[in-house]
């Protein structure tokens, strides 16, 4: 062994080894592109007199903000349904995981609570990247993901139910009614990522249409803080309001800054589209007052089922919380899911896809009812108000609830914009 | 002289029993989605071995080893999302994600990663490459120590907002949803086991070349580099060339990982390596032990494990643990828990780092 | 013009704000060759400082002129037993310290996020620091005014301290040469703590100043510290009037890349611009050139 | 006559403004331990410094080696100045801890090897090794790790690491410091053998040690050669007695 040199003995372990894996993968290859692959066996077990269902979102990271509250929510619906009796006399079961603000851990974590703890359900995700990495884990798998958060649209899983808003249920009401009070020229401001870039080529394509000028343009990095450049441009610029789609902490700099050189919401309104009564607070109340959001829930709506949501969440959970968009969506798909098993009959994914069209439920924003062909949910759009006790007021709203439309197939103009499923 | 003229037959037996448990027992005794999750932590062991030898052996902390993860991850994802969209629209079609974000023609750059040869030389050359530019150009300056420290994880963020700000290239999601690997679908589990027999082999090909590294005379001129740079200068040897060999294999593994990883995982996002996931790769390495050769690669299998498990039931509690570990292994036992059994040997600390688990 | 002028002030502006986070590390990172991750921590310490000072006093002007001392004191404070308890430990190995403050970081995030709650909180401006001011056709904030006024005096106080203050001539002899200065009866102990608490007291005053500009939440520091990184190490070691340079210079090259391109494409213009510089000059922009080993 | 390995001329060394070596001319010849002497801060080291291409400077270094003539040093990188044969020590001995004396040797002997030689596994012992490993008296401590021998080893590996790797002019920066009475002999001895055929400069301050075994003394102060010559030229030289051996009694102090 000691003459021998180990260039000769790397040589051999190599050729071992590819002998190895060649061995194996003759033995061991899986189907090739274009043959059927044999679905995934279901696990989910009922057979019990419980139901397993996944809640996945982010308790730690950056995004833990925003996600443990909508946790909250989920928590407080499936307790509601189990204090009613459960889901075909089933009572509902958390598995609760943390997707730490990661898109890959949202996969695995989601891939755990499907194919491990067998749950027939998963609630939750926020951002796009998320749900765009547990899209692929939900269709291999053939199995259910409620997601619960506005996004930028142009998407429409079989596997995914969303129960925020599409695009057409946020985006275009608030350009429709920026358009009415007079706005001639915009300003666009926001965070380089998916959902800024896209609501801003929407609004470019809608201001072409309605002889709106789009006078700027801006993106910064997620997260931040330096706005001089960009609130000077935008004064200088003189636009008759501001579309935001920051992100996050980046709004606070933002607004002071917006308030410093001297702008006000009388001279040049914000209307930002990220930010609800739980990011007000973080803001100050001093530097956003008057400004305005384009939602589809305020904690103000006054119904007899927000009424009930908005007292039961503060039993549960402090007088001083308040409830938000994102909020009521999962404490909404929640419900739905229920809606949807107790018309199937059935918890399996095939059946809750086939029953899922026209479901209803009388949710804190008005009443919700699941598309079947693209598995979201009609919505009322409203316009809020930042008033001076840190929440916000309608001060507009949709005539009744507003059907999605994803791919806005049904807006020519957009036509050019996005390629129709 | 025999302790340097010695060949060692625990080293053919240690690689059997590695591939032993590797091949033969893990996915015997794991299910498809805890293998699935085996084969990703895999990839983090791959980048550690090249921490290993660059930090450990080369002493050059390299903060930033999300940009060559990131580079092998996005070549194959750009392979990937291409051959998925030639296997529903032809060959050429534009990948879905830019159909969505109305980009309607393919940027030139993406028409070569049509080709799987191409794709698998870039994975192994275009980062490589990089880590070799770079290197010179911070080396020869004799740009080390801390200022590299900071250039490199200045470097990791300057990267991950780039990769934010480019639509083509999916932007803040990154790129996810890929149906076939190279003609196979992914969604199978017997491909899916495959993938993780891929990452196994690479990882005991990356440690058989690392093992060789380290016996070789570059190895014992890598630690000389680390422990008196300026003597090695005075010997007349070029001291930037020796780093840069083990910075650029370092990236390598690093690329080669992260192009694993991404038909493991099914995505890849600026997420993955930024400044904070780079040095995540590090927590491993310096637990198992930096200067040795497997050290990095049980405490970067022993990390992420914990991070699972961990993570699922006290998320606040595990970054207080993960946070609390840099600070007592790396102030308290610098060889990691190597070092534990060589003091356990009662073998001279000084040489233990070094020869332990060689 | 306006715009021009604008952006000359724009890079003074985020050049002082560079500056404020990037003194203190000057100081440490310089003086001592500690890399101190936990430097943006101590920002983010002094960012909740302003806030628990001004839940308790109140009034927002009085909040700020008790917050910026006291800021101080509690970054300080925090280094002296960040010093103390373990980079004392771990001089001569730079490079772990970096881990291991990188370590202590993370537990201080999350030990704000427990304390204070995940989301941002707000520490509202003085009334007088509101609106802006005209200057040559643009308006200035009055808090950026403030920030750039406190960043002047922050750096001529460390300055004055080290040039005129038995301290500061003793901290300059460590710096100059250490095994020197222990033999002229210099305990070199004692000035690294204090150099350590006067580092980490600036990092809490310019905790408190960008509250006025910035969110306060528990990973505001994080977004400050890699630029106040390329800050020291373009300014070079040890030299007060380097960082000071660097830190206009890097703000006003973020400010030019801004507007003639995306904030993104800013981020990575600034890092090539640092890695080209270096090949320049390897060791930053002022050295102090002693005879050294390599 | 021994012919000159090195010349200096006109070597200045300026630490912004401060003058550390001003206008130093010097000649190192084969056959001759040379050494220089100096009080303090006079220069001694820098001009190593200088001469290695560690510090920047103005003047002119030159090397003459039989056969390929004379080359000039100034402006060429560190690792090339030493590949030209010019080999140097430091004041505390710097040698690779973790790995043995062999080892430490090996590496010495190999700053010409291919690549595809360096990724290869090291199979015997180069015979220079062996054969200095002789010559400094470590052949018993082959596989000592370096870090654990004693301080005088320590430097005599040092000088060894030079003598494998074929330098002919050796610039040693206080070789003898803490080392013992027999230890010095040893060291003044092995000095000497290696001066035959290579130029030897010595930085030192023990007077003792000069005396004993200097062929040629250069004297520095501040910056600047006080004088050259023999031990007895430099020794009855009045300014060097007027600046230095005034001194003599501080500086035999800190050598021990």
């Amino acid at each position: 062994m000691p003459q021998r040199s180990t260039i000769t003995r790397l040589a051999r372990a190599t050729g071992a080894a590819a002998a190895a894996c060649a061995l194996l993968a003759t033995a061991a290859c899986g189907s090739r592109a274009g043959e059927e692959t044999q679905a995934a066996e279901s696990c989910v077990d009922t057979s019990g007199d419980t139901v397993k269902v996944g809640a996945l979102n982010s308790l730690s990271g950056t995004m833990a903000i925003s996600e443990t509250t909508v946790r909250d929510a989920i928590y407080l619906a499936v307790d509601e349904i189990n204090a009613a009796g459960g889901v075909l006399d089933k009572k509902i079961e958390i598995v609760a995981e943390d997707g730490a603000s990661e898109p890959t851990v949202f996969a695995e974590k989601a891939e755990k609570l499907i194919r491990e703890d067998c749950v027939a359900a998963v609630f939750g995700g926020w951002t796009s990247a998320s749900r765009k990495a547990m899209l692929p884990v939900f269709e291999d798998n053939d199995s259910l993901l409620y997601y619960p958060v506005q996004y930028e649209g142009l998407e429409a899983s079989e596997n995914i139910f969303y129960t925020g808003a599409t695009t057409n249920q946020q985006i275009i009401p608030a350009l429709d009614y920026l358009a009415e009070t007079g706005v001639k020229s915009l300003y666009l401001v926001g965070s380089d990522y998916v959902f800024p870039r896209t609501a801003n080529a929407i609004i470019n394509a809608y201001a072409e249409a309605h002889g709106i000028e789009v006078l700027g343009e801006d993106y910064v990095t997620l997260g931040s803080t330096e706005f001089s450049t960009i609130v000077n441009q935008v004064k200088s610029a003189g636009a008759d309001a501001v579309f935001n789609t920051l992100n996050g902490d980046s709004n606070v700099a933002f607004f002071r800054e917006y308030a410093n050189v001297g702008l006000t919401a009388e001279q040049m309104p914000v209307m930002s589209v990220s930010i609800a009564e739980e990011e007000v607070g973080g803001i100050g109340v001093e530097n956003i007052e008057g400004q305005l959001a384009a939602w589809n829930y305020y904690q103000t709506v006054e119904s007899p089922a927000n009424a009930a949501f908005v007292a039961a969440f503060k039993a549960e959970y402090g007088a001083d919380r308040v409830t938000s968009d994102p909020m009521e969506a999962a404490y909404t798909s929640v419900h739905l899911w229920a809606a949807t098993a107790e018309k199937a009959g059935s918890f399996a994914v095939a059946d809750i896809q086939g029953a899922a069209d026209g479901v209803s439920f009388d949710a804190p924003e008005g009443t919700v009812v699941i598309d079947g062909a693209n598995h979201h949910v009609t919505k009322t759009a409203r316009i809020g108000e930042i008033s001076a006790d840190g929440l916000l007021h309608t001060v507009w709203e949709s005539e009744g609830a507003i059907e999605p439309d994803p791919f806005l197939d049904g807006y020519d103009w957009a036509a050019d914009l996005t390629v129709s499923k | 002289m025999n302790r340097f003229f010695a060949s060692r037959p625990g080293t053919w037996a240690g690689f059997a029993a590695a591939a032993a448990v590797l091949f033969g027992l893990a996915p015997l005794v794991l299910s498809g989605f805890r293998l699935g999750l085996l084969a990703q932590f895999l990839c983090y062991a791959i980048v550690a071995v090249g921490i290993g030898l660059a930090w450990g052996r080369g002493g050059m902390l390299t903060l930033g080893q999300g940009v060559f993860f990131g580079m092998g991850a996005y070549l194959m994802a750009m392979h990937l999302k291409m051959a998925d969209a030639a296997f529903r629209n032809g060959p050429g079609a534009v990948p879905d994600f830019m159909e969505l974000a109305g980009i309607r023609e393919l940027p030139a750059y993406w028409a070569p990663f049509a080709s799987p040869v191409f794709t698998i030389a870039a994975i192994l050359l275009l980062p490589t490459g990089f880590a070799v530019l770079l290197g010179l150009a911070v080396f020869k300056r004799r740009v080390k120590g801390a200022y590299f420290a900071i250039l490199s994880q200045a470097l990791a963020g300057a990267f991950a907002i780039l990769l934010i700000g480019q639509q083509s290239l999916g932007g803040f999601n990154g790129l996810s949803r890929f149906r076939y690997f190279f003609g196979y679908n992914l969604d199978d589990p017997v491909n899916q086991q495959m993938l993780y027999y891929i990452a196994a082999g690479v990882l005991l090909a990356a440690v058989a070349i690392a093992l060789q590294l380290r016996r070789s005379r570059y190895g014992e001129l890598l630690l000389a580099v680390r422990d008196a740079e300026a003597r090695v200068r005075f010997l007349g040897y070029d001291a930037a060339n020796i780093k840069t060999v083990a910075y650029a294999t370092a990236a390598l593994f690093a690329s080669v990982a992260g192009a694993v990883f991404v038909p493991i995982v099914g995505i890849i996002s600026p997420a993955s390596i930024g400044i904070v996931p780079s040095i995540m790769f590090l927590l491993g390495v310096a637990i198992g032990g930096r200067a040795t050769l497997l050290g990095p690669v049980l405490g970067a299998l022993a990390v992420y494990w914990a991070q699972t498990t961990l993570s699922e039931q006290f998320p606040s509690g595990w970054v207080y643990a993960q946070g609390l570990l840099f600070v007592l292994v790396i102030a308290l036992l610098p060889g990691g828990i190597a070092s534990i059994t060589a003091l356990a040997k009662r073998i001279p600390t000084k040489r233990a780092p070094a020869e332990a688990a060689a | 013009m306006d715009l021009l002028v604008g952006q000359l002030f724009t890079g003074l502006s985020t050049g002082s704000i560079l500056l404020l986070a990037a003194l203190g590390l000057s100081l440490t990172f310089g003086q001592m060759g500690v890399i101190n991750m936990a430097h943006g921590e101590f920002i983010m310490a002094g960012c909740y400082t302003a806030y628990v000072v001004q839940q308790i006093a109140g009034d927002a002007g009085v909040s700020l002129l008790i917050a910026l001392p006291l800021g101080f004191a509690v970054g300080g404070a925090m280094g002296l037993v960040l010093e103390a308890l373990l980079i004392r430990h771990l001089y001569h190995r730079p490079l772990d310290t970096l881990l291991v403050t990188f370590g202590v970081g993370l537990i201080l995030q999350q030990v704000a996020r427990d304390v204070f709650g995940a989301p941002a909180v707000n520490v509202s401006v003085p009334p007088a620091l509101r609106g802006g001011v005209d200057l040559l056709g643009v308006t200035v904030p009055k808090t950026r005014l403030f920030i750039m006024g406190l960043a002047i005096v922050a750096v001529t106080a460390v300055a004055l301290v080290l040039r005129f203050t038995p301290a500061g001539r003793r901290i300059r002899a460590v710096v100059g040469n250490r095994d020197l200065a222990e033999t002229a009866g210099i305990s070199s102990r004692a000035v690294d703590a204090g150099t350590f608490f006067i580092g980490s007291g600036l990092a809490g005053v310019a905790g408190v100043a960008l509250t006025l500009i910035g969110s306060t939440s528990p990973t505001t520091g994080q977004s400050y510290l890699v630029d106040a990184f390329l800050v020291v190490v373009a300014g070079g070691l040890g030299r007060i009037k380097g960082a000071v340079v660097a830190a206009v210079a890097l703000g006003a090259t973020q400010a030019v890349f801004e507007t003639y391109s995306t904030a993104s494409l800013a981020k990575v213009g600034v890092f090539i611009v640092i890695v080209v510089f270096l090949q320049l000059r390897p060791q930053g922009l002022f050295t102090l050139r002693t005879r050294s080993l390599a | 006559m021994n012919t000159i390995a090195l010349t200096c001329t006109d070597i200045t060394v300026d630490f912004d403004g401060f003058k550390a070596v001003n206008g130093v001319d010097l000649e190192l010849a084969r056959g001759e331990v040379h050494f220089l002497i100096g009080p303090n801060g006079a220069g001694k080291t820098t001009l190593v410094d200088a001469i290695t291409g560690l510090t920047p400077y103005t003047g002119s270094v030159t090397k003459d080696t039989p056969g390929t003539g004379a080359v000039e040093l100034r402006g060429k990188k560190v690792h090339h100045i030493a590949r030209t044969g010019i080999g140097r020590t430091f004041q505390t001995a710097t040698v690779f801890d973790n790995l043995t004396v062999a080892q430490n040797l090996d590496i010495a002997a190999g700053a010409h090897r291919t690549p595809w030689t360096l990724l290869r596994r090291r199979r015997h012992l180069p015979e220079t090794v062996t054969a200095t490993m002789d010559r400094i008296g470590l052949t018993g401590h082959a596989d000592t790790p370096a870090g654990i021998l004693a301080h005088g080893q320590k430097q005599w590996l040092e000088i060894g690491m030079l003598l494998v790797g074929d330098a002919d002019v050796l610039l040693l920066d206080e070789p003898i410091a803490g080392m013992g009475h027999d230890e010095r002999e040893t060291t003044g001895r092995l000095l000497h053998d290696i001066a035959a055929d290579r130029a030897v400069a010595v930085v030192e301050h023990d007077m003792d040690f000069m005396r004993a075994f200097a062929s040629r003394v250069t004297v520095l102060h501040a910056g600047a050669v006080l004088a050259t010559g023999s031990v007895d030229d430099v020794s009855t030289d009045p300014r060097v007695q007027a600046v230095y051996l005034g001194t003599k009694e501080t500086a035999d102090a800190h050598t021990a």
